[in-house]
């Protein structure tokens, strides 16, 4: 690789974890709350990350946010269910690598076969933002049905399904908002950084 | 005296776009102070960038110092050369004032103790040393400025490039590091190239080159460009304020017969015709 | 209705935590008339920013009122009713093409209206009428704004706020990292909109040259108080006081003073290159005639 | 604003200030190892001493552990009452459908309150006393070991560090366009769902290309600066290893092991 690609390369993952780090932090861009639940507008920056720079990239952006969520469960949980959920590394941060592979590997196929940049991009966001939720849905499950050690012993048989209920009833509308908003934010970002990756 | 810089008839184009430079020829003088001035658009920065093997030239050779600028010289040019950049947040490596003067030095390899020797006289050379751990979302545009200038400074190089250096700042914040590049280019002999369109920038060169859509336009000493404000204005700038008194007096029939004087000669030649007549 | 904008002691300050509680507001007290063309300055962290954004109430008093053509703001203002507001005040922020997000460059101007509750058909007529007056070509219209060059990417942004029809309009050093012409062209505009179309103009600046040749009122700040409000040329009679200020004279009124400092008296202090040479040319003729 | 990363770091010259930060980063983590094994008064009654003598270490003053907690102490007083209404066994006091209280769930959910309390006050000790460049700085030693493994260590720690230093950056011009937004009469945080999502797009792309302008600008100014590749660089700033970390190493190793023994099995 030529050096000025490398160098971009790594100011690009860099400005992503400042983004993801800035999202994690301030609610306003990176969660929205409805009602009780809040929906995550992260895993769009995941899959724009993947779309400008490739899967492996894409998935490191979300090995971070995994990072990042399996940190703060410890210092500064965002809720109850992260207290007891992402103090598990494997929960925190396998679904959020697999929203930017699942996405990458979607996106590539999909730009070969689809016509609309739009709909590759927003079908690709679907099924990265659903790969998140579903992992940590079953991983939380595995987990528990294993009896593995928790840091908060909490008697899962009753709370499984109230876990499950509140992953899933977050997971449906933020997939739906993935798929609408990230081709609207993806495309002219896009267009910037095609221009200075001449 | 010596070109420390020879532009033998380039041509360059970014993709998909027309040509920027066709068959461009310039030298610069080593030690002196030439100003690059054009418009926004007129290929100024791509230049500099040009000339530090940022981008790669479509024809022609830029020798630098007696190298050729290609893939296997470009370390070394690049020690002689630093690049003061427009954007003052956009070549802030370091998270302190310290580590971002460190950066260039860390990139050569310098032994830890002696780059801390460095780093501290450069800082000190800027008047930044008291702020050295500060982030640099607590510095102003032009303290910034002043800490990319001692990250070249720390690097001891031939050549300082100012890009578009203090069109972001405010009208002190510009004086103040122009007086600094000034001071160091008096101190360390260099050679200075600035690309601006600040006229008044322009007006302290020892040389000045006029760019317009990617061709040299004029080529002289500042006195016998800014004599001529309608081709200023006509290439998008502006005349100094010197040429700007000197052709409203003009107007009121007190003609200078020289075409442009730099403000202490302006304020000398009033002083002669206020006490001579 | 009450058509001017006042501020009564209002205090704003940031939470203590921050580096930036010094730019912060302290008991201001003014009156800015509609139709002025009024200019702020002040070193930075002064408190100018702070001050412009209470006009459209990005930011609340935390003590005090503020009245803008009849709409009151107190510190307990809720943001329901702010939209209204807003509405009649347009803000350019410093470097505005960053704010452009949109597909098309019509599209982006249409979206302040819009937002304001316009039909579809209605803001693209206040857009397309927004691009003629910066000045952009129609042949821009369904161009991606980030295929323009800076200039007119700043533009674009402009007309995006001028197309809400504000009856005020706040420019935050709307020419910075400007060329010359690109700088000129930015200031007419902002002379035709006060001169032709009635605007309130609020200009906040760094360029002294500017104040004196565009603004009728100036306004200067000092620590989050506002020290003198006036004429350019009550302002810049004192160039001493300028300078304690952390303030530029205009370049005429500083060539002056480096006259006077070479024994050349003056009159008074001109604030422009015209005055200056009326007086420069009277003083020769005046010494030729003796 | 809920920062856990950044604006919280208090300098100082405290003994925990300068200890090296990939110590205490190292022993953070093994002081939260350590509570899993804690399961009965003494065992938490020895790590609450440990941390009662880390916090007086550290001189910052308790107020700023206080203020730290309260955002925090309805999330943990919600955990702690799902802990206790969750539990089962022991002698029930009180029940209703899936919920029971039972002295052994009052016991629990105590438990769970120290326990979350002591996490969060060794990590508040560690941002307090620790910058998030240390911080960084501390990750790349502690995963020295990998660079045997052709992990690239060193480009990590740069981006990292290039990451830091920008939040602050980004965060204002954040702020910029959020307010440029708002007086183009974009309300956010209200209105329907659809309205608050649609919000998203004129933040995020402005943000978004910004960060991909700096990320280019930046790229050609570092290279202008001689940079080539991040393994092969000096380094301007080393924390060394002092006898301080030793000890302190000692003290948290003792506590583990005495831990582990008076655990109930």
């Amino acid at each position: 690789m030529p050096v000025k690609k490398k160098t971009l390369r790594l100011n690009m993952l860099a400005m992503f974890i400042a983004i993801i780090l800035l999202q994690t932090s301030i609610p306003l861009i990176g969660y929205i709350p409805i009602g009780p639940l809040e929906i995550t507008i992260i895993p769009m920056t995941v899959v724009v990350a993947t779309v400008l720079l490739g899967t492996v990239d894409g998935a490191i952006i979300g090995g971070v946010w995994g990072f990042t969520t399996f940190v703060r469960a410890f210092v500064w949980p965002t809720s109850p269910l992260a207290a007891i959920v992402f103090v598990n590394p494997l929960i925190s941060v396998i679904p959020r690598i697999m929203i930017g592979v699942v996405a990458g590997v979607a996106y590539t196929y999909l730009r070969k076969h689809l016509k609309s940049q739009a709909a590759s991009i927003s079908i690709s966001a679907v099924l990265g933002s659903l790969t998140n939720t579903i992992l940590v849905l079953g991983l939380i499950y595995l987990f528990y049905k294993a009896k593995a050690p928790q840091l908060y012993q909490i008697n899962i048989k009753e709370l499984l399904p109230y876990l499950l209920g509140v992953v899933g009833t977050n997971g449906v509308p933020e997939a739906i908002f993935s798929g609408i908003v990230t081709p609207l934010i993806a495309i002219p970002v896009k267009k910037i950084f095609d221009r200075t990756n001449h | 005296m010596k070109d420390i810089i020879q532009i033998k008839n380039i041509t360059f184009n970014y993709p998909d776009q027309p040509l920027l430079f066709d068959q461009l020829s310039i030298d610069v003088h080593e030690g002196e102070w030439t100003a690059l001035i054009g418009q926004n658009g007129s290929g100024k920065s791509t230049l500099a960038r040009l000339i530090d093997g940022l981008i790669v030239l479509k024809s022609g050779q830029i020798v630098v110092d007696g190298l050729i600028v290609n893939d296997d010289n470009i370390f070394d040019i690049r020690n002689k050369i630093g690049i003061v950049f427009q954007n003052p947040e956009d070549q802030f490596v370091g998270a302190t004032v310290e580590d971002d003067v460190a950066f260039g030095l860390e990139n050569r390899q310098m032994p830890r103790e002696e780059m801390h020797k460095v780093v501290e006289s450069s800082l000190k050379e800027v008047g930044m040393w008291e702020f050295r751990d500060r982030i640099p979302a607590n510095l102003s545009g032009g303290q910034k400025q002043r800490v990319a200038i001692a990250g070249i400074v720390a690097l001891s190089p031939k050549i300082i490039i100012l890009d578009e250096a203090t069109s972001m700042l405010d009208p002190r914040g510009r004086q103040e590091i122009l007086d600094l590049v000034t001071k160091i280019k008096q101190e360390n002999n260099l050679t200075v190239i600035s690309i601006t369109h600040d006229i008044d920038e322009a007006a302290t060169a020892d040389r000045v080159i006029v760019v317009n859509k990617g061709t040299i336009v004029e080529e002289d000493k500042p006195d016998n460009i800014f004599g001529d404000i309608r081709k200023l204005e006509s290439i998008g700038l502006s005349a100094p304020f010197t040429s700007q008194l000197i052709m409203a007096l003009e107007k009121r029939g007190i003609d200078s017969s020289s075409q442009y004087l730099n403000d202490k000669r302006l304020i000398a030649w009033i002083k002669q015709l206020v006490s001579n007549k | 209705m009450d058509q001017t904008i006042s501020f009564k002691q209002v205090t704003h300050t940031y939470q203590a935590n921050t580096p930036f509680s010094q730019d912060a507001l302290d008991l201001v007290s003014l009156t800015i008339p509609a139709h002025s063309f009024t200019a702020i300055i002040g070193h930075t962290g002064s408190g100018k920013s702070t001050l412009v954004q209470h006009i459209n109430a990005l930011l609340k008093p935390t003590s005090g009122e503020i009245d803008v053509y009849g709409r009151t703001i107190i510190p307990t203002t809720t943001n329901k009713n702010l939209k209204e507001l807003r509405k009649h005040v347009g803000m350019v922020f410093q470097f505005p093409e960053k704010q452009l997000f949109e597909e098309s460059v019509i599209k982006d101007i249409m979206f302040g209206p819009k937002n304001y509750g316009a039909s579809e058909a209605d803001a693209e007529k206040d857009a397309e009428d927004a691009m003629q007056l910066v000045g952009l070509d129609e042949s821009l219209r369904d161009k991606s704004p980030f295929d323009l060059s800076g200039g007119q990417m700043r533009r674009v942004a402009i007309a995006g706020v001028l197309a809400m029809k504000p009856e005020i309009l706040i420019l935050d050093e709307p020419t910075a990292g400007l060329d010359p012409r690109g700088h000129k062209e930015i200031m007419d505009l902002a002379q035709e909109l006060h001169d032709h179309r009635g605007l309130t103009i609020i200009l906040v600046t760094h360029q002294m040259d500017d104040v004196v040749d565009y603004a009728s009122d100036v306004i200067v700040m000092d620590r989050g108080k506002i020290v003198k409000h006036g004429k350019p040329s009550d302002i810049f009679s004192d160039p001493k006081w300028v300078y304690q200020m952390h303030l530029d004279l205009p370049s005429s009124a500083e060539f002056a003073t480096r006259l006077v400092k070479a024994g050349i008296h003056l009159k008074q202090t001109p604030l422009t290159i015209e005055k200056l040479a009326d007086e420069i040319a009277e003083l020769i003729k005046w010494e030729a005639h003796t | 604003m809920s920062n856990f990363l950044f604006g919280r770091y208090l300098p100082g010259n405290s003994w925990v200030h300068r200890m090296s930060p990939q110590s205490k980063l190292m022993l953070c983590f093994f002081f939260v190892i350590v509570i899993f094994f804690a399961n009965n008064v003494w065992t938490y009654a020895t790590l609450s001493l440990l941390l009662i003598v880390v916090v007086l270490m550290s001189g910052v003053s308790i107020g700023y552990f206080l203020k730290g907690i309260r955002p925090l102490i309805w999330l943990i007083i919600f955990t702690v009452l799902l802990q206790i209404l969750f539990s089962s066994g022991g002698h029930v006091y009180w029940h209703f459908g899936p919920f029971s209280v039972s002295d052994l769930s009052l016991i629990n959910g105590g438990f769970i309150f120290v326990r979350f309390l002591l996490i969060i006050m060794i990590s508040t000790v560690l941002t307090l006393t620790t910058t998030p460049l240390a911080i960084a700085d501390g990750v790349q030693t502690v995963l020295k070991p990998l660079k045997k493994f052709h992990f690239p260590v060193d480009t990590l720690a740069l981006m990292l560090s290039i990451a830091l230093r920008f939040v602050p950056t980004l965060m204002d011009e954040m702020e910029t366009i959020l307010n440029a937004q708002r007086s183009r009469g974009v309300d956010f945080g209200s209105g329907s769902l659809r309205h608050r999502i649609q919000a998203a797009v004129p933040l995020l792309v402005p943000l978004f290309t910004g960060a991909i302008n700096h990320a280019e600008n930046l790229s050609t100014a570092m290279e202008a600066r001689g940079f080539t590749d991040s393994e092969h660089r000096s380094k301007y700033r080393v924390y060394k290893w002092q006898t301080k970390d030793t000890i302190s190493w000692g003290v948290f190793l003792l506590v583990g092991i005495l831990v582990l023994f008076l655990r109930n099995n």
